[in-house]
């Protein structure tokens, strides 16, 4: 199995969303994160204080698919996900050695 | 007013004469329920700027992990002055000192002789005292600010409890008590010296003898909300009409044009801070107007029985201007830590106030007019303010090293945040 | 106040006789504008002590899934007894009952008798009956604190608008609307009886026939900002003046003493609170301080017209003491879910303040005067401490237990929350 | 009013004649202190009402990140309106136009001629003209509601500015300034048309011009806290008295009944919402009782000198109903973008109010009365209403497009947040 | 060394926790996450405006442990996160290559 | 490519961050999170109600570099959020099988 990560603007969590479930992906879990890149942050000011936030909101993706599905479904998400600005994000897949349903305690692809 | 407190019981013998109907008959000797309405209204009012209004204000400009601690502090200076007051400080701030009276009042121990018919003016004491009362409570609230998210609690409430002792009823005595500067003629309608000068000194030296708070200013120590701050800001904004209109102690035109002034000042002072802001650094803020606001309403606090609306937008434009400059550019050179500008906008803004009193409280701006002319008053009005500052400053001082040496002014440590280090408590688990 | 009122119309006389001018051309007969001026404030404080004082003094104190359903609720009953108040409830309270009159009020169908000229003592009646319904809508609202996080809506209002109906209205006959009570003697200026102890069993009865939340106490159920419940408590503090000085139905000394009174029994509370916190738990924390100034301003209500400064002291250092023992290590004790202290704070802080007014009224100590002494005093307070308790303990249980079989008390589920559960909201999404 | 000014200066004959002293002895010159100390009260309780209510309940609705976006305009509508106020406003409301008087007023300048001594009806003017300013600056505040979260800072600064002085100040001169609607006859106690249906209207015209949010209505755009928008309705609703109450001039049964009636349909517009969206949806909710209660509050305003209870109620109950038809379903079908539905409750509800007014002001339902019955009454008030109407959708919508062709109206992105891009400032730092 | 990734019902944490460390694990990072899955989410309304949110709360454990007990671990944490309810959660494990203390410096299982 | 997990104490992110900006790493994504460990956590207290929070705020910093700078990346972190005090934190390495940039659809090294 494999996990496949992605950090993408908040915006276009909806459609991602929606395309991955038309791949038939039947679960995620997302993380709000703070995303540091080339985009940039902004600038806070408060009184005398000022002070530049470098890191710009995004989610994260987490989603653990079959093997066979891993080419797929990245390819989805980068094309959902794109906007062409910078900032859109990045995708990452890794390996996963085992995967249980809490609820059945099965294991294996029928999991995800 | 004396006058006037004839004007019931005139009726009583008007009543007495025609229909033969004691006098006792009438409500209480001397006492207008008009003019009593009003101060009971205006002491709430003033309450109501201390807490919620000073500590929302406060909240909204730590970090979340000390918004309980500037509260806690905010209410707990309440309680004590609140003792503090009825068992000795109306009598040291408004009694009688006999032979010392220039210089310190007397007497009211326990409030045991402010019964429910004592009068004064033509309200009843007992409404006169808490109404003052109120006034001792936001002048030490307001010096919360400058040591916000450092200092310790228990430091803290034996600070205040000196401070409103040797400090706040003296100065109140010798402007409002029947002491030598308000007898030299110095003008402070509702405290631009008493309350302002006084507290932005206090506020000022405290957080020096403190130090800065740890990483400042290279951390960058954002609000945490400044919804709460706004929210505070505006509470204080109403709560100042019981402050200054509350302060003409009647419910007639003087009491009316302090309002009206009060309100025309604080927009000028918030649209000023504003305009000054958006021009030098590209954008208004929230907290830019809400600070402007704060500091109008402190600049025409001492004028605002002597002025009028002429007066008001003049004193609200310099405020708002100068107090941008003190809570900004001079603040950040000089590097002191007031962590929430309580010098910049009170001691600065009540500075600027009690001069122009002395400007505007002349018939030539349609004020209510000088004795001696603006130029005899801007020196009383100097005066006024140079021996509130020293004296205030002085005090302040010697208090705060005493009590750094005895018992330690400052946490051990700021990272954890005060709120569970010192109250086992979080502001927020949402 | 009966001889007040003729003052007006005397001047009336007076005019006439002087100067041919008809007395209708005065103010409403008999009405003090200044009495008036200061009850249309009094109301406007005590429903700001409902909403949002209260709202916000709970709110802050359940865990963040349901912190809009004690709003709600509150904001509910506000309604409701409004309502209800305005169909039948102000007849039944401080209509005139006739032959019952000991028992219960009667008329005042729909305030259609209740005219703009229609006047009480010396202020409208429609402000009279303003003013006490601020006080039938609080009442009520206190009890939501003890089955916060748990009870359903619907059963809910079911249950207040037969609460004050048949445990509000009687009670609040019985001292202050001519019945058996008050007629004996007993004395409960602001509601220590009528409003605090009544509602403290209320909610004690009330959540043990409900139980306690899923989880309690393993669980802890941390509140989810006590920014707000500090906020909350400040708005009650402020608004209280309403109840305890508006009590006074006029604006003069009497209005005045219970003011001061109020104060210094809640700062005292207060740091009473937090300093046997301090001591036994090792630090003062917000919600100690806060609750602790709830209870002195509960235990002072019953006092407030006929005690003097000292009395305050004492009342408040006692309320603050006794109740922390009450919420703390009794409740712990006793094992019920009274989720926000009502019956700990309202209920025990009703009955020592019921009791020390039956004391602290006496000349002895600074008080306006006890007609039969202490002692006999005293057990007066206790009786109407004790019929409220009875009466209100054993209709609540019926209520409450009548609704659970029909309707049904309880949500099935407590962990969702009953924001989203009951309403489709949630409160926060930051 | 006129002959009660007398009064006082009577007495001041009777003393003169009886003791010889002087009449400059009393108080100012037919002035009554409790009309004014409520008046003073007033005003704090409707500035109360904009900064922090309404602020707080626009707040509470909005996303998180233009949170304090809103906020901030209500504050600076404050000062803004304040200013002009005092410049000209009241002039061109309630001056004397002369030849003009029908159309528009005109002189006070500055307040030059406001003097402390200056008496309007049986208050100082300084009061009275703060009275009236407090309307002045939430009329507009209330139209944020409608271009909340994608109104370029500078375009609504300038809009306000533009809007007060051609809209409001000449439609209050119309109906309370003297001017050709008031003469007329129509009623509006305290501002159905001159306040609510103006807004509403203006509102509507601008969130038009305007167009929607980036993603509305596809998108969801939950409140970012209903705890905030539920404290905000709440300090509506108290300070609410102070609008209709305070409008009575005098503190008398007017005031009273204003008061009573305000308190009756607030109630009963919450509970119908509440009924009537638990009959369709389901679920009761806290923003649904909320926007109810606001409802009530303005529907009852154009009567509340007028109407009884049982009006109240009827008021209440139609309001509720129709108001949560025209903010839901009627807005969906139509689908304009009224982010905060100013239109659906201020401007249907404020119609309902006027229309009803002149029913229930009839003395068939327990009102004052009318001079020429219910029918010619409501084309009376239909006329003021259409009228309003009329001239301020016209008006509206020719300041809108001025300052769309050449400021600019919108903000460039709105997903970035206000906040962030209009004033480099995040609402919360958690 | 294995990951020990798991995504579970809030209220299991402290249950979960109490397991693990009984079972010596001293250390673990916890994350508040949305779950998306067969579980329902709720529907929220704001006047006219209604909306599904079916993403649910969840809080997702990650538990670095030595390849040895990961066996021990995964089956703790599905016995203690389960209800049988629809939404109990997932476990995956995959693999660790080097962890390090900070504190120290050391690395290998005795970081553990 | 490897993925660098960090879990540090919260005032050691702009130090690390600097750092690793010095060391030419563009990008990360930087989490909130609880830390269960050997660091104490604290009590809070609500009138009768006390209970141990036994969780200390951390940020987990997750970095994807390539295989040749994976070992001074983590060298760096340690040294830079090195306090000595117990809670400085872990630092855990694993192996990514793949990156894309969303923007342009790029992959391999070049996307870090
Ligand atoms: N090396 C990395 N490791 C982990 N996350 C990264 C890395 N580089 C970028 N990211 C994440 O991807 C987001 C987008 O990257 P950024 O450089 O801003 O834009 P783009 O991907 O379009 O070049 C960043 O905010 C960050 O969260
Ligand atoms: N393929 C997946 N990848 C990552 N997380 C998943 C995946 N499937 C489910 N989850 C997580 O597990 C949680 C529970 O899954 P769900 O399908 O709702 O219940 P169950 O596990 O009982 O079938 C989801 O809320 C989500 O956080
Ligand atoms: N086995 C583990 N798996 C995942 N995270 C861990 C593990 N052990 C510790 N951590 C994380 O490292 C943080 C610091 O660990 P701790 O034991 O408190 O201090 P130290 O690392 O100095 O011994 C913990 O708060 C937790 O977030």
């Amino acid at each position: 199995m494999k996990l496949v990560t992605a950090i993408i603007q908040p915006e276009k969590l909806d459609d991602v969303r929606d395309t991955l479930s038309r791949l038939g992906v039947t679960g995620m879990t997302v993380t709000e994160v703070k995303g540091f890149g080339h985009q940039q942050g902004h600038t806070e000011k408060y009184r005398s204080a000022e002070f530049a936030v470098d890191f710009v909101p995004k989610v994260k993706l987490e989603i653990v698919v079959t093997d066979a599905s891993a080419g797929r479904i990245t390819d989805a998400i980068r094309d959902t996900a794109q906007t062409g600005r910078i900032g859109d994000g990045k995708v990452f897949v890794s390996s996963i050695d085992e995967a249980i349903r809490i609820r059945t305690g099965e294991t294996g692809d029928g999991v995800l | 007013m004396r006058l006037f407190r004839n004007q019931r019981s005139l009726y009583g013998i008007v009543a007495f004469v025609l229909l033969g109907m004691p006098a006792t008959a009438w409500a209480q000797e001397g006492v207008d329920s008009g003019d009593t309405a009003w101060l009971l209204t205006s002491s709430v009012l003033v309450l109501f700027m201390t807490i919620p209004g000073l500590s929302l204000f406060y909240a909204g400009l730590v970090r979340a992990k000390n918004v309980l601690s500037v509260m806690m502090q905010c209410f707990a200076i309440t309680c004590v002055v609140t003792i503090v007051w009825t068992v000795y400080g109306y009598g040291l701030a408004f009694g009688d000192g006999g032979r010392l009276q220039a210089f310190i009042g007397m007497g009211h121990f326990l409030l045991l002789d402010v019964g429910v018919d004592a009068v004064s003016g033509t309200v009843p004491e007992t409404v006169y005292q808490m109404f003052q009362l109120t006034f001792a409570i936001i002048t030490p609230a307001l010096i919360v600010g400058a040591f916000a998210e450092r200092m310790k609690f228990s430091a803290m409430l034996s600070f205040m409890a000196l401070w409103v002792t040797l400090v706040y009823f003296p100065v109140a005595h010798w402007v409002w008590g029947g002491g030598w500067l308000g007898a030299m003629g110095v003008l402070d309608f509702a405290g631009g010296s008493v309350v302002h000068i006084n507290a932005g000194t206090a506020a000022l030296v405290l957080c020096i003898v403190l130090g800065r708070r740890k990483g400042y200013p290279a951390t960058p120590m954002p609000p945490n909300s400044l919804v709460l701050t706004l929210v505070g800001a505006s509470m204080l904004w109403v709560g100042w009409f019981g402050f200054n209109a509350g302060s003409a102690l009647t419910a007639g035109g003087v009491a009316g044009m302090a309002m009206a002034v009060t309100h025309i000042s604080t927009a000028m002072a918030a649209l000023s801070w504003m305009a000054v802001e958006w021009l030098n650094d590209g954008k208004p803020s929230v907290l830019g107007i809400a600070t402007g606001a704060v500091a109008g309403l402190v600049a025409i606090t001492p004028a605002s029985g002597y002025v009028g609306p002429v007066g008001a937008i003049v004193i609200g434009a310099a405020s708002g201007t100068v107090c941008y400059i003190a809570a900004g550019s001079v603040k950040k050179a000089l590097g002191y830590d007031d962590s929430l500008d309580v010098f910049g906008v009170h001691g600065v803004g009540g500075f600027v106030g009690a001069m122009l009193t002395g400007v505007f409280a002349s018939e030539l701006f349609g004020g209510v007019g000088l004795d001696n002319g603006i130029g005899s008053q801007l020196s009383l009005q100097f005066l006024g303010a140079a021996v509130t500052i020293v004296y205030s400053g002085g005090l302040t001082f010697i208090i705060a090293k005493v009590l750094d040496r005895t018992i330690g002014l400052r946490v051990t440590d700021d990272d954890q945040g005060l709120d569970i280090a010192l109250h086992d408590e979080r502001g927020f688990s949402l």
